[in-house]
């Protein structure tokens, strides 16, 4: 983390995206966001509220509803040189922009073999347990994280959402950045004042321990920490990763943790089969097979599409820290 | 968008009955009940979440009207609490809807006011604006296929959701094969926070019809029975090999977009206040008392029936239970398929 | 395979699935078929040709260019009763359909409870080795195996294609049919006539062996074969295992050969990061883990979008039999 | 859909000068000789692929003349080989294209006929339809955003990818913005098999311009001084600040779709030939000839010089090499990512 002021302020992570994004239109004048209500309405968190006040809503773009041609336009907009962000209002209405994500922003510099470039930021919420029903609450990084020429990133610290959509929006290249809607407000932490950046493709230990690696991301890091902490409390003792970055993940430090612990929970709020605690245990299972005393578990979501409006459907769908918990010593005591 | 003020001159009811014009009266002051209902039950923690129709009274229950129970298909939005009302649902099932029980059609799976009712002939559809429209066309392909006459499907959206890819495709494919459907778009002004200006390059809707080549119409939304008159006549016209209509009903929504929403970071109390004088709910009122179908008191016990209705309805949904949490597995496919298997 | 009659033909696969088509057209009236092309022109691998002169334009239906709104008009059939099958003309251009796909296909019956249903057939060719270059070549499978309420299938014989279009047709939910275009009419083999299908999620074993199994799927079985062929002649025994089914998966077909083998090679046309050989891993991983006597290896293609037009980059990404016999070799030996 | 035919009248030039007449006329036989090129070169089995534009000669070179150089920009589709000549690809960067080598702007990567040039303007596109047009449009925002007067952008797709929601959504946002871009639809009656009555609901595509509220107009892409005028005038409404244009140029196809199709499948020579009376090249030449601006033996010449340029370009990029295998490798991101690292 490459710091530039001494000073910092407490923040919770919807604060940490604002104040982010306040500063990048404050720098460079290429950046314009655009998306739904992000104009007099301020984006339904309130992340963008009063921009369009100062900066104008030739900058500030409240668009239609049509989510192919905000990224697609986005896209246009980088191609000639502006820093455009774009939201999705949630990451559930992202799908309509998979042709523009997949098929154009992800493949605009391989296919113009470096003659054109996107360098593109798109924001959106996601995840569960704020009781946002089917189609607002869904996870979306499994969807995207297979695909060559993105860059995907899911912080869960308002520090790191500052380094790393900082990060994003200097990058030359398109970048998905995800925020975990039930952290938005519930975390808060100190975050440096000053422009910095948290270098894209790390991931960070944020506990050390040496009897069982957990590798997480976004509202789950919060709640393994909290297991962990239960069960440091019984003696037992678990190293928690947060990966921050989806594409592309840090090897190193899973397999630097993963060969001193020797056993592995991967742990996600998004489903099971097909999700990237997949790739995170295929690549130990090519690397590190040797290393382990246990299988490899993962802790994830139930084979469904998304948790259900009601709150025994929701809290069947999601986990909990005791639920963490439970599998963590499993695995520790395998 | 005339005729809203029927003031001094005859009452024109475009065949409507006494019987329906009171039905019409009920499906809206049930719609607002009901509305109020979900709002209140948020501001008491019981729900966490509610979504208002107020000012699409009359263009709902004027729909539903011309909606013919049975052989109609409805493919709605999430702001048709009267639409769904109107053809046939009761108030129970609303209010299964936004308690999220495990009797609601959905399970409590889905957010309130995304109903589903195959009985009823309304489509299930999710949160995702738009992707509902290319479904009422399939659904109209497949009663024209099998040569269903008489039958025709009733599609709704928002002002919003018309800038959305999907609508273009479908209105496009449902002019080619000249389905029969109506696509009503709800023109309340308002996308979340966004205005028309910002929506559409010329705020007229109903002119994009003539680029698919389909008949198209703009009605005042505020008149229920104007709103009958033209979506019936749009419906007839389906029914009878007559292909596809866009309409667009003006009305205005009155309430923030949601319980989530503060609508006065965008717009002004004012303009708000303003647009409620037209208020469609009280102009019907008196446009039936004007031409002696209803009288004050009439209109008075009617409210208190569907006041008690409410209740009854709030009170039998709230005493039921949530779905199990092993709801949360059923009906992902038919069988039990796992991942891995 | 549950065969109903004796016979069978020597068919390409483009030949298995326009029989499977023609079939189902002539024993369902609610069969429908829609999709770019298919009708005059009879789709631009001439699957469907001369349908529309027996079954004319209200069930053979050239559909604007419009792929959103092709699977989504045909969910709407499919929940009004009729039994959609639609074309996606070339799976890189399922892309602006991924909504009506994951958001609406997938989840239809479990967001109404059961009370709507979506049996539809999406049918598209995939894959590369034809010179499609980079919008033509594509493989789509990573990017929806993941998603709860489908059905993903890619046969590679003509047999199974078959079999398992009718099971995809039978289905009462969504079905998505991949063919590898580049198999079309290399591969040919025996089809039994009449009605019937192969169960989906039943992975075949299509060679044994005894010193590793290879998992595979589409064109790359085939070369699979060849190259378990060559190692069979330097004497080493390699298992080869059709999956067939990507979601589903068979889980037992796999296992089963692992814990015999003791080693596992994954091999498959598609990029490596994230793709289906990582769930395969991890399933491995997690249940087999001390059966394994090497790391469990995947020969998949390099992490760039997909292979260039040129004869060069489209021959240094895809691999060949030649370069999965190396592959094999070096697990074997390991 | 008039005025090819100048026989006996003044040729209304629009402006256009002798040596700019002349410009079209070779870039329209350079766009006939270079489409030949590659379908021969495909028959030679020399190239897997080709893609021919015949019949879109006049539009394509008439645009081009309208096309600004140097601050104009091109988002074109495969079917745009004139456009690109016009704008000012040579012949040698159409060769590098349709041989895949490695001097190609896409590095061989692309399919042929999708270019890519920076230095022209011409901004890269994908195989995926309409895919390009909100691109376009996210460019004009550039534009207008920077306050960069006088330019503007022109997009161009087929009459069949007009039916896409992404073409519907770039074409909404253009119009609330009133961006500086012209919507430049090649009719050619085709969409591969899918004639204009399988495509949409009615033939004439530019009236959808009312429903976005922008002008639209419909014009004889036959004739190349029409074209210019008529694109000239919406890019220099786009470049002074009057908004978008939807325009829609008529044209047919005479080839098959690519060297992949077979047309005789989905329609008969005859109604081919029909068209083909009506070949842009034979009759621009007449019109040059009649109105005394080139002779016959001009012409020759000139037909002479683009066989030579063509000629030349094919050896010299036949000659190249095609990409080294590690050039797989390369631009996908800037810097060296791996998914892992
Ligand atoms: C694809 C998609 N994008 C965005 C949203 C978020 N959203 C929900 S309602 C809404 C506004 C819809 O406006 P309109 O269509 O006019 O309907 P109204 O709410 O005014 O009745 C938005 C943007 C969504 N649900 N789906
Ligand atoms: C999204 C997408 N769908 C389908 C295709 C396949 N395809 C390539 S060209 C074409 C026809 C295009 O017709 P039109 O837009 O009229 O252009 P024309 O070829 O006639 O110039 C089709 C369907 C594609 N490339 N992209
Ligand atoms: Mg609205
Ligand atoms: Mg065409």
């Amino acid at each position: 983390m490459a710091v530039s002021t001494q000073s910092s302020t407490v923040m919770n992570n919807v604060e940490a995206v604002r104040a982010t994004l306040y500063e990048a239109l404050k720098s460079d004048e290429r950046v314009v966001i655009l998306g739904e209500d992000v104009g007099a309405r301020g984006n339904v968190f309130l992340i963008t509220k009063d921009f369009i006040d100062e900066f104008g809503p030739n900058r500030i773009i409240d668009t239609p509803i049509a989510e192919a041609s905000i990224v697609g336009i986005a896209i246009g907009m980088a191609m000639e040189g502006l820093r455009p962000i774009a939201e999705i209002q949630f990451a559930d209405f992202i799908y309509p922009a998979f042709n523009q994500i997949v098929g154009e922003a992800a493949k605009t510099r391989y296919r113009s073999n470096g003659e054109y470039t996107c360098p593109l930021v798109i924001r959106t919420p996601y995840g569960g347990g704020v009781r946002g029903a089917l189609s607002h609450s869904v996870s979306i990084e499994a969807l995207f994280y297979h695909v060559p020429g993105l860059k995907i990133l899911a912080p869960a610290f308002p520090a790191d959402v500052k380094g790393l959509l900082n990060a994003a929006i200097d990058d030359p290249d398109p970048v998905l950045f995800l925020e975990h809607k039930k952290t938005y407000r519930l975390i808060k932490g100190e975050v440096p004042s000053g422009h910095y950046t948290i270098p894209i493709g790390k991931a960070n230990v944020v506990k050390t321990g040496s009897q069982l690696t957990v590798v997480s991301y976004g509202l789950y890091v919060h709640w393994a920490l909290e297991a962990a902490q239960t069960l440091e409390n019984e003696g037992l003792s678990v190293e928690v990763i947060d990966l921050r970055s989806i594409r592309p993940m840090d090897k190193t430090t899973i397999l630097t943790s993963v060969e001193k612990t020797r056993k592995l929970l991967i742990v996600h709020e998004d489903n099971k089969f097909g999700g990237i605690g997949a790739e995170i245990s295929a690549m130990v299972a090519e690397e590190a097979l040797f290393h382990l005393d246990a299988p490899i578990r993962r802790h994830c979501a139930p084979d469904v599409p998304a948790m259900g409006y009601a709150e025994t459907l929701e809290h069947e769908y999601m986990s909990s820290p005791a639920k963490m918990a439970e599998a963590m010593r499993a695995l520790v005591r395998f | 968008m005339a005729k809203t003020d029927t003031k001094g001159r005859a009452l024109d009811r475009h065949g409507l009955s006494n019987d329906q014009l009171r039905a019409i009266m009920r499906t809206m002051l049930m719609q607002r009940q009901l509305d109020n209902r979900g709002f209140q039950l948020n501001r008491q923690g019981k729900v966490p979440f509610a979504l208002g129709s107020e000012g699409h009274e009359a263009l709902q229950a004027g729909a539903a009207m011309a909606f013919r129970r049975g052989s109609d298909i409805l493919a709605p939005y999430y702001r048709d609490l009267g639409l769904a009302v109107g053809i046939g649902l009761s108030p129970f099932e609303i209010m299964l809807s936004i308690f999220a029980r495990a009797e609601d059609h959905n399970g409590g799976r889905q957010f309130p006011n995304h109903y589903s009712s195959k009985r009823a002939g309304l489509m299930s559809f999710s949160s995702i604006l738009a992707a509902h429209i290319p479904h009422a066309v399939g659904a109209a392909f497949a009663l024209q296929y099998r040569g269903e006459k008489n039958r025709a499907v009733l599609a709704t959206c928002g002002d919003g959701t018309t800038s959305e890819g999907e609508w273009h495709e479908s209105m496009n494919f449902a002019a080619i094969h000249r389905l029969p459907m109506v696509m009503l778009v709800e023109n309340n002004e308002w996308a979340i926070s966004t205005p028309l200006d910002r929506q559409m390059g010329q705020p007229e809707i109903w002119k994009r019809a003539a680029g698919y080549g389909i008949p198209g119409e703009r009605f005042n939304g505020f008149d229920p029975i104007e709103t009958y008159a033209v979506v019936n006549a749009a419906l007839e016209r389906a029914r009878t090999g007559g292909g596809p209509t866009l309409l667009e009903g003006m009305c205005y929504r009155f309430l923030a977009h949601s319980t989530d929403d503060n609508d006065m970071t965008y717009r002004t109390k004012e303009v708000v206040a303003e647009h409620r004088k037209q208020d469609p709910v009280p102009r019907f009122e008196e446009v039936l008392i004007e031409h002696g179908i209803m009288t004050r008191v009439d209109i008075d016990a009617m409210k208190k029936d569907v006041l008690r209705e409410t209740n009854e309805a709030t009170d039998r949904a709230e005493a039921l239970p949530y779905p199990a949490p092993a709801e949360l597995y059923t009906h992902l496919y038919e069988g039990a398929w796992q991942p891995w298997q």
